[in-house]
């Protein structure tokens, strides 16, 4: 099962995470990421292209399940207007073997974080409105799977 | 020639749209050459693309550069560098 | 808020995931194990030292508190006896930064997997039982940790 | 002397009993030598302790060696090596 969903409704991170646990896996490893209220955030509005986005996203979770065995794969990304405390993106690999699960998992969030094509504008309590630049750190730390 | 353009994020605030169907002329072969018309064509594509060097492209789906030939293209996406997930 | 439990009652994974949910953390990464029902597992039963485990577990948690900055971290073990599908093991940490809450889950797990004081035992469908020995493989994974 | 004894695992399948509270003799001042006692002192006890070697020991709650004393000890705990989680 691959799941990759680009999506304008609230994540429901129970029932993915009951797909798969109904799936008889020996381990799931998960990464929920949420929207922060740093410096007073008061809105996360994210852009995507209504085909590329989800495009980018399939084939993120397609490079995961080539590389590791993996019996289970759930890739969610949350898009439009959002508030502090929504999650923002889960991303949930199964496998008999936890090394695996774990792996994709931390690949799948850092690839996340710079290849899918999306953009963030905030919008802070003072009316202020500011869109997110490319953070050279996510650059850096998704590179590391290019060399393994 | 009709195209079909899409824009994103800023560039989408600058232009005011979305997207639109326009009608380039014959001259504008490739996408930097459709960026330079946009920016003349008016207020908004001056205001947009201001520094062309921060904006991307795809053409059908496909990100491409500035020299990418606009012939037989449907949709031309133009938007800022992307600032992931 | 660290949460380290030893218990016989199923895993209510939903219910911690919800613990974190509410704590606003920009991040929470999670681990799930399940009882794997290779071999004809008829039943897993864990056994363990009332005082001893659950200090075991504490430790291990402020351990992980203490390496990465984690605003809540939840640690529980089941014991006694398990069915294949059920959830043996839910290590769940959450951080402002995404990297230090994947990095506690998987060092966590790798650690609950060879320094937790439990002795597991398998029951087949034929009737067999056995004693599960100690594995070699679990301890390379955890000793990457001491090195880091 | 008094002893609290737990066992776990196979040792406790073995012993047929999770715990008890023994009198042992003045001379058996360490853990190995609990352990050979032990052995010695009926047919299950033979059963759990015929390898020594493969058994663990805690004192109080604290993992130790065959060589710690028994001296102040409250509780002894028997068990094979730990299988992780």
């Amino acid at each position: 099962m691959i799941r990759a969903l680009v999506q304008r409704a609230a994540i429901d991170v129970t029932a993915e995470l009951d797909l798969h646990d109904a799936g008889g896996h020996g381990a799931s490893a998960s990464f929920i990421g949420r929207v922060r209220g740093e410096g007073d955030l008061a809105e996360l509005f994210l852009d995507h292209h209504p085909v590329m986005t989800e495009a980018g996203l399939a084939d993120l979770a397609h490079a995961a399940a080539d590389r590791w065995r993996l019996s289970a794969l759930t890739l969610i990304h949350r898009v439009g207007a959002m508030v502090p405390g929504d999650t923002i993106v889960l991303v949930l690999a199964s496998s008999p073997h936890r090394a695996e699960a774990l792996a994709a998992c931390e690949y799948l969030i850092d690839r996340l974080k710079t290849d899918v094509m999306l953009w963030k504008r905030e919008t802070f309590a003072d009316g202020r409105v500011q869109w997110v630049e490319q953070r050279e750190g996510d650059h850096s730390r998704a590179g590391r799977w290019d060399q393994a | 020639m009709a195209l079909h353009i899409a824009y994103f994020a800023w560039v989408r605030e600058r232009m005011g749209v979305a997207e639109e169907v326009v009608e380039i002329p014959a001259s504008i072969t490739h996408v930097g050459a459709l960026i330079a018309w946009l920016a003349a064509r008016d207020a908004q594509g001056a205001l947009a693309f201001t520094e062309p060097q921060r904006i991307r492209a795809a053409v059908d789906g496909v990100m491409m550069g500035p020299d990418a030939p606009l012939s037989g293209a449907r949709e031309v996406a133009l938007f800022p560098p992307v600032t992931g997930g």
